[in-house]
């Protein structure tokens, strides 16, 4: 890679009328290169995107330079007709949400092949569709010719990205912006996606912006990484030094943050990411570093370190990551209690509309024929992919839903409370704190009763005056906590609690899940989808697939050897950081 | 049967008795059609049906009397009833027989004299075969007998005036006793004009009728336009597509037709009286003093002004200028709201609130305004009510008399026995007027105009209603056309004098 | 089909309720019809005589089975007050209203659909802003009031076109497209002020979708891009408001027809009214009330052609 | 901030036709219904600020209590449809099935019935007058109500919150009263300034065809009946209850977009 970089971004700006949301990004990408972009939401990754193709929103303006080769004038600025010839051609972009990026009233066919007949690589219709089915095929689409002639509708989200990658790269583009492609997909699918754009990049040479939120995945996938915070680039350098010997602090608190790995102790990063235009003064991320001083009140330039990176810091880190510094929370082995509740051939079945008058009705079934048991001071995590009938399940232990067949049990005085997954939706945005935390006790609510709840989940007293949209996401999701804990219940349930939630937080909600429950020797059923969580949190795991689980035991077990090839599968496909450093060259 | 038993042909406003025409010239100028010997005549409301003998509403006499229909006699523009098809009437002293000397070389446009026969056929048929009410008129006809083929003689049981003039009306025409097979669509009558086509929604055309035993029509050619509304009617004679308007419904648009080389206005009198009536068989009304001070409330001049842009002449009683008996009484309640809250403070009728139940008709509701605001200034409490005209109106203000006040226009001609019976919806009952009316009936013709006029100033002294104005005969014409008839008179429609001006 | 079958079944009860809904609605009404034919000149056994010809003398039930029968044979029964058969009325008056009607969705049409997408491409600049503000204006002028405003400037000022009534097609073509320009207009610029907030909201909100950016990123040009994959997923619910406007306008063309004299079904029905003729009243309501329903599922199956997600359900 | 010019602009106009209605309670520059023969048509300016009619009542009078009819026969309207749609709304989005479905399809089939078709047959059986008007209004905008609630409330319920609620052991009424009723309020106030200029343009439009509040009682629509005969000799009689009624209407609809931007921030600017 010495030849003349394929892009180069100078100075790179985006700003919404007054408002600076991006500022001075700068970095260079090779041909065949994989270059990934680390950001929490917010922090302008996903506009720097944008802003190199143009595709800013109307009321945003970038400013600086971007250079494509072999374009002859500069991205930035340049006429939407300009634009126009090198979009789709020589940059092909993938976007986040597969199920809304192509057109629902057109076959998936004819949008591929509209991108190859626009820029003149097929001028046959019937050449353009042909060309669109093999690029399917070569995208591993299961009956390709068949994809072609779907509705987007009438295809999973996998599929419908692989739809999208079609469009990207039809015309064989130099480079290809992938933005959080995978974020709204399932792991396994995700792994594929992943492989498919690594595949391809490696085999064509085309260089690959990758932005995402997660930092393991961009280990697994690209040779170097940008850092982003607060519209800035605060660090930068090959994926493996960065992720492993972090220098700006906000890496290595990110890193920490996120790390679920057993015998981790993740460590949340105080504060909130600032909104754009309330950033401090100085350096960006000032306000929430363990390290600042009044040194950082001058904005630190981005200079380049020893082993090739660059860091913007006064006070760069040098050691190893911050995780390895705290040592694992002890905690004293917990003896599984009386049983709490017993669910016995849990089946649920939906009916399908009718197709036609009279015609017999057709069911889904979501669950079938689930069992388990929950324990006291026992934490069960349930496991699965979107469709495998984990939330079903939960829904109808919880009883919030009634099973077609089957039996849950409660032994006497058992309550049940559920932390739901959206930290918007789960609080009712007319009452006032107090009354939501208040609600399952019926008017048997003290004011000291509420205070109580509201410091058991770290919340300050004062909280239970203000409505829910004067809380973070995390604040909203102690909310949550404390309102399901207000009637002493027995057992909690929690779906998919941290989801929502920006990877910086998380760990402080789970540590108070864990925390409130371990406290109270109450049971504990987590639902998600997200591996790291289960093992983080859980003692036993459920993984299920299909309505079905396929595999049960302590976690320990399970992740050492799983029984199920599902389970390795899925196992498999969950980038971790340490794993993808390994066999990678760059 | 006294003539008093009648009941009325009522009619909601000009709207449905159009212009009736009548009068004598010839001429030239040129015709919607562009033609001089043709012409058209908007007119609003279309008859059902041709048959007037069988189905009711002034549509089909305003069509077909006087131009395909003719009587033993008819009116003229001043009112007077004069020999038609009979040449001479005498009346015999008692005054309970007439004998007709028939016109002779009459034809029917089927071919057929009219003769003696016919004449006899006809006055009994209206008492056997004619399902509407009207034809009681007829049932104060002992016998119609022929003397000879060309001399009828009828005998009444009693003497009646009234009968000689309702013989000038639809009851009087004369039918053919072979062509009475399909009055409804082929109508057989001896008048200057035939039927040559109808379309319904659209319009009636006649032919001039090529035999007519007078003076034959200028015109060959009339077609009879129906409009829905004023205003495409009122569209039709700006775009010259007719010649005549034959009603004017709102007087405020006569300003579209100001043009003078285009446009002339002939304003006349009509039998229609627009009545404020008062339900004299309920309180307030049943006291003479609140009748009285409504009438001093009400400023006619000023509610002919604003409600009828001046269009409409005064009038104090239930006669018009055409009716032999007419005289002027306008003076006997002049404007004096001072009086009128006198009269009211007697009667302790002061703040009495009243319904004023009146027909959506445009005229009628415009007209309820005034008096309401009028009455009110005197401190009555008026509340407007308009009810759909007919379906409404008829059945709950004219049949079952629930209203306190209403104003409609009474548009049949001679129609001061309305008020004679009690249970008609005035609820005016005052034997004297009855019997002033029945001796004017029976008496001699000039007994009659003396008893009626009478009668006429009885009535309004006693303030059985309010007589807000005449309605006017308000029609437009292009202004070539001559012979129009400025006074509507009676219930037809005759064209025979219409005739373009010479160039 | 399936859907085609479900959705004529689903019309088939709606137009057999609303039937017995107009029937059991008029059958209260005052006033007796045999009464109003004959006029105050009536005598009862005429009266009486005629109520039994009419058939208004039988039982309520029957009556309306009777009706109903009819209704299915296109038979609308006669008229009590004109003595003529009601449908061929009808008929004719429901071509006037149905041309008022849809050249009134003509002029809505060509006015709303530029507007509206400009109005949304331009929704940051002044122009944009203004032809919204048109728009809001139009929507509070009722029809009624732009027709007299039109009459004012068109008849009354500029004397070029007629201040009101009707020319049937087959008699003059030329005089019926001049008798329907003003009812049309202004029924088209109320109903296109409407359309211009719908269309220019359903631009606008596929203006924001993800695959608007998916068709910029495979080379379309910010215009091309709105009119190839913009348009075809906007007209989605454009059309369902369409269809609900053509209802609108059936019924709006009542008051048009007032404000230009024009010989349609709102003039009919409003006569029919007056006159206290209940069949025609009927007839005419249940024809309007089936013509909505009518438009309503063609709309409805337009929608499911055009939306490819509902197609296949 | 679009959203608060409009409600600013809206709002005005808004309280204009209230203060306007409300004054004309107590005071109006004329007698509204006093007939002056002597001043009929007179010019505006002079004594009468917007001239007089044909029966020489002071326009402005006239406006000024129509106004009054105008917010009457809205209010009352308004207040029937959200009585009768609100609780169906609520009543078919909380409960899955049957009951959702008959409310539909009840709102539906009303909808095949729009007001002035409503307020025709109602005309015809009880004849005209404001109450019938008012009803017929208020009957034909009930659907949109119950439509807008159901969706509101199908929206609320598919909330965590009620499912937490649920868990709470919540009664069905409690939980619409405290979670569905507080939630969708801000749509039903919307769907209310939509509803009265809806209200708004249907009264003008059957007063205009006779079928609303019968004269001399002063309506907007009335007198621009009344004024339309006059359209060729004075035309500003028809200018100015014409500019009354756009003025109602484009107030209450610029009003309810503000409320919408306001209420939903994520919809500015998109209808």
């Amino acid at each position: 890679m010495t030849t003349a970089p394929l892009l180069e971004v100078t100075g790179l700006g985006v700003d919404a009328g007054a408002v600076p949301l991006v500022r001075d990004v700068s970095f260079s990408l090779a041909r065949g290169e994989r270059l990934g972009v680390i950001g929490e939401s917010g922090s302008g990754k996903t506009l720097t995107a944008l802003a190199l193709l143009g595709l800013l929103d109307d009321g945003l303006r970038a400013t600086g330079s971007a250079r494509l080769d072999g374009v002859p004038f500069d991205l930035v600025g340049a006429s939407d007709r300009d634009l126009s010839t090198v979009r789709g051609r020589l940059a092909g972009m993938v976007f986040q949400e597969p199920m809304t990026a192509l057109n629902p009233v057109m076959r998936v066919g004819p949008q591929i092949a509209e991108t190859l007949r626009l820029h003149g690589t097929r001028t046959e219709r019937a050449a353009a569709r042909a060309t669109a089915v093999d690029l399917l095929d070569r995208l591993r689409l299961p009956d390709p010719a068949r994809a072609a002639r779907a509705h987007p509708h009438q295809l999973s989200g996998g599929q419908r990205q692989r739809g999208v990658l079609g469009i990207a790269l039809a015309n064989d583009p130099a480079l290809l912006i992938c933005d959080e492609p995978t974020t709204a997909l399932d792991v396994t699918v995700q792994k594929d996606i992943v492989d498919l754009i690594t595949g391809l990049s490696a085999e064509r040479d085309t260089a690959v912006l990758y932005i995402s939120h997660d930092l393991a995945l961009v280990a697994s996938v690209c040779h170097r990484v940008l850092v982003m915070y607060g519209g800035r680039i605060v660090e930068s350098g090959p994926v493996r030094q960065v992720l492993s010997r972090p220098a700006h602090p906000y890496t290595e608190a990110l890193l920490a943050a996120c790390d679920l790995s057993p015998g981790a102790r993740p460590k949340a990063i105080p504060g909130t990411v600032p909104a754009p235009g309330a950033l401090p003064e100085g350096c960006v991320f000032r306000d929430r570093c363990a390290y600042a001083d009044d040194a950082c009140a001058v904005r630190p330039e981005r200079v380049a370190d020893a082993s090739g990176g660059t860091v913007a810091c006064w006070h760069p880190r040098t050691g190893a990551a911050a995780t390895e510094a705290t040592p694992p929370p002890v905690e004293a082995p917990r003896e599984a209690g009386r049983v709490l509740l017993t669910a016995r051939k849990l089946t649920r079945r939906y009916a399908r509309p009718r197709t036609r008058p009279f015609a017999p009705r057709a069911h889904f079934t979501a669950l079938e024929e689930v069992g388990l048991e929950l324990r006291a001071g026992r934490r069960l995590g349930v496991v699965g992919e979107s469709g495998s009938g984990k939330t079903t399940l939960l829904r109808l232990l919880a009883g919030l839903d009634r099973p077609t067949a089957g039996t849950v049990e409660t032994a006497d005085g058992v309550g049940l409370q559920v932390v739901f997954q959206d930290p918007m939706g789960s609080l009712d945005p007319r009452m006032r704190v107090r009354d939501i935390v208040a609600e399952p006790l019926r008017g048997a609510a003290s004011p000291g009763r509420v205070a109580e709840l509201l410091t058991a989940v770290g919340l300050p007293a004062d909280a239970a005056a203000r409505y829910p949209h004067q809380f973070s996401g995390g604040q909203r999701q102690r909310i949550a906590i404390a309102r399901a804990l207000a009637p002493k219940p027995s057992v909690l349930f929690a779906d998919e609690p941290v989801s929502a939630l920006d990877v910086s937080v998380r760990a402080q909600i789970l540590d108070v899940l864990r925390g409130v429950t371990g406290e109270r020797g109450m049971g504990l059923c987590v639902v998600s989808h997200d591996l790291g969580v289960i093992r983080y949190l859980c003692d036993d795991v459920m993984v299920m697939r299909g309505g079905r689980v396929v595999e049960r035991g302590p976690v320990a077990d399970v992740w050492s050897a799983p029984q199920h090839p599902y389970t390795e599968q899925l196992l498999n496909a969950v980038p971790v950081l340490g794993r993808s450093f390994s066999g990678k060259g760059s | 049967m006294t003539r008093s038993k009648r009941l009325p042909v009522l009619v909601a406003g000009c709207a449905l008795l159009g212009g009736v025409l009548a009068g004598c010239g010839s001429g030239g100028g040129s015709s919607a059609s562009g033609t001089t010997d043709t012409l058209s005549v908007g007119l609003i409301a279309e008859p059902a049906s041709l048959d007037f003998t069988t189905t009711d509403g002034a549509a089909i006499p305003q069509a077909m009397l006087g131009s395909v229909y003719e009587g033993l006699v008819r009116l003229d523009q001043q009112g007077r009833i004069q020999p038609h098809l009979a040449e001479r009437y005498e009346r015999s002293d008692d005054g309970r027989t007439y004998t007709f000397h028939l016109r002779r070389g009459v034809r029917f446009t089927n071919g057929a004299d009219f003769t003696a026969d016919d004449a006899v056929f006809s006055i009994d048929r209206v008492k056997k075969d004619w399902k509407l009410k009207i034809a009681r008129q007829m049932d104060v006809v002992e016998k119609a007998e022929k003397t000879d083929d060309h001399t009828v003689k009828v005998t009444l049981s009693r003497p009646s005036n009234g009968w000689l003039f309702s013989m000038t009306e639809r009851i009087g025409a004369m039918f053919s006793r072979t062509g009475v097979a399909d009055l409804a669509n082929h109508p057989v009558g001896t008048g200057p004009f035939e039927l040559a086509e109808r379309r319904r929604g659209e319009r009636i055309v006649l032919d001039r009728n090529a035999s007519y035993w007078g003076t034959k029509p200028e015109l060959s050619k009339v077609t009879l336009k129906y409009f829905k509304d004023a205003g495409a009617m009122n569209n039709a004679m700006l775009t010259n597509s007719i010649d005549v308007l034959g009603t004017v419904q709102a007087p405020e648009s006569l300003s579209r037709f100001a043009d003078t080389n285009r446009f002339r206005t002939i304003e006349g009198t009509s039998t229609g009286e627009v009545v404020l009536s008062m339900n004299n068989a309920r309180e307030p009304f049943k006291d003479k003093r609140v009748r009285q001070a409504v009438r001093h409330a009400i400023d006619h001049k000023a509610l002919v002004d604003t409600a009828r842009s001046g269009h409409g002449k005064l009038i104090g009683t239930m006669a018009t200028p055409t009716d032999p008996w007419y005289e002027d009484l306008t003076g006997r309640y002049p404007y004096d709201p001072a009086k009128a809250k006198e009269l009211l403070k007697d009667a302790g009728a002061e703040g009495k609130s009243l319904r004023l139940r009146v027909p959506n008709m445009p005229y009628a509701v415009s007209a309820a305004q005034v008096v309401k605001s009028q009455l009110d200034q005197v401190g009555l409490k008026v509340e407007i009510e308009p009810l759909e005209f007919p379906a409404r109106w008829l059945s709950e203000v004219f049949t079952k008399g629930d209203y306190d006040m209403s104003i409609i226009d009474h548009a049949e001609p001679r129609d001061l026995w309305t008020f004679a019976d009690s249970s008609y919806y005035f609820h005016y009952d005052n034997p004297e007027y009855g019997k002033l009316l029945k001796e004017g009936d029976a008496g001699k013709p000039q007994d009659e105009t003396a008893r009626y006029r009478e009668a006429a100033r009885l009535l309004s002294d006693d303030a059985a209603a309010d007589w807000l104005y005449l309605m006017p005969n308000l029609m437009v014409a292009d202004k070539n056309l001559t012979g129009l008839p400025v006074n509507q008179v009676g219930e037809g429609f005759e064209l025979t004098g219409v005739r373009w001006a010479k160039k | 089909m399936r859907l085609l079958l479900r959705k004529l079944a689903s019309l088939l009860t709606s137009a057999v309720i609303a039937s017995f809904v107009v029937f059991a609605f008029l059958a209260v009404l005052p006033g007796d019809p045999a009464e109003v034919a004959l006029g105050t000149n009536a005598t009862p056994d005429a009266v009486a005589a005629l109520r039994h010809e009419f058939g208004t003398d039988r039982p309520l039930v029957t009556q309306y089975l009777d009706w109903a029968q009819g209704l299915l044979h296109g038979d609308f029964g006669t008229s009590y007050v004109t003595h003529d058969l009601i449908g061929p009325r009808i008929t004719d008056r429901f071509g006037v209203t149905c041309w008022l009607a849809l050249g009134g969705m003509l002029v809505a049409v060509l006015l709303a659909l530029p507007a509206g997408v400009l109005a949304a491409a331009w929704h940051r600049k002044a122009a944009g802003a203004l032809l919204s503000a048109l728009s809001q204006a139009g929507i509070a002028i009722p029809a009624f009031l732009a027709g007299i405003l039109l009459v004012y400037v068109f008849a009354v000022r500029a004397g070029a076109l007629p201040a009101g009534g009707y020319t049937p097609l087959a008699e003059d073509p030329g005089e019926w497209a001049r008798h329907l320009v003003l009812p049309c207009l202004s029924l088209g610029l109320v109903q296109g002020a409407v359309l211009t907030r719908y269309v220019r909201s359903a631009v606008l909100t596929v203006l924001h979708q993800d695959f608007l950016r998916t068709a910029r990123a495979k080379g379309r040009r910010r215009r091309a891009a709105l009119w190839r994959h913009g348009l075809p997923n906007a007209a989605v619910p454009v059309l369902t408001v369409l269809g609900l406007q053509l209802s609108t306008l059936l019924v709006g063309a009542v008051v048009v027809e007032r404000v230009f004299v024009v010989p349609g079904l709102g003039d009919l029905l409003l006569q029919g009214v007056a006159d206290r003729d209940l069949l025609l009243v009927q007839g005419v309501v249940i024809v309007l009330v089936v013509a909505v329903l009518v438009v309503n599922v063609v709309t409805d199956l337009l929608y499911h052609l055009l939306d490819p997600r509902l197609r296949s359900r | 901030m679009r959203h608060r010019a409009t409600l600013t602009a809206g709002g005005a106009l808004v309280v204009l036709v209230l203060a306007a209605a409300l004054l004309s309670l107590v005071w109006t520059p004329y007698d509204p219904m006093h007939v002056d023969a002597a001043h009929r048509l007179a010019a505006p300016g002079g004594g009468h600020l917007l001239g007089t009619d044909q029966f020489g009542r002071d326009v402005a009078s006239r406006l000024m209590t129509g106004a009054r009819t105008t917010v009457f026969v809205g209010v009352v309207a308004v207040g029937f449809a959200v009585f009768l749609g609100v609780p169906a709304g609520i009543a078919a989005g909380m409960s899955d099935g049957a009951l959702g479905a008959l409310v539909m399809r009840v709102g539906d089939f009303l909808l095949a019935f729009p007001a002035l078709l409503l307020a025709i047959m109602l005309a015809a059986v009880y004849g005209t007058s404001t109450l019938t008007a008012m009803t017929a209004i208020g009957i034909a905008s009930a659907p949109g109500f119950a439509r807008v609630s159901r969706a509101a409330t199908l929206r609320v319920m598919a909330a965590e919150y009620i499912d937490a609620a649920r868990l709470a052991r919540r009664s069905r009424t409690a939980i619409a009263w405290r979670h569905v009723l507080p939630n969708i309020r801000d749509v039903v106030i919307v769907q209310v300034s939509v509803a009265f200029a809806t209200a708004v343009l249907a009264e003008a439009a059957l007063s205009y065809l006779g079928l609303g509040t019968p004269p001399p009682t002063p309506s907007w629509g009335r007198m621009l009946l009344d004024s339309q005969e006059l359209l060729f000799s004075e035309p500003e009689l028809c200018l100015w209850p014409g500019l009354a009624v756009a003025a109602a209407v484009l107030g209450l609809n610029l009003f309810g977009d503000g409320l919408r931007d306001r209420f939903d921030p994520t919809l500015e600017g998109v209808r």
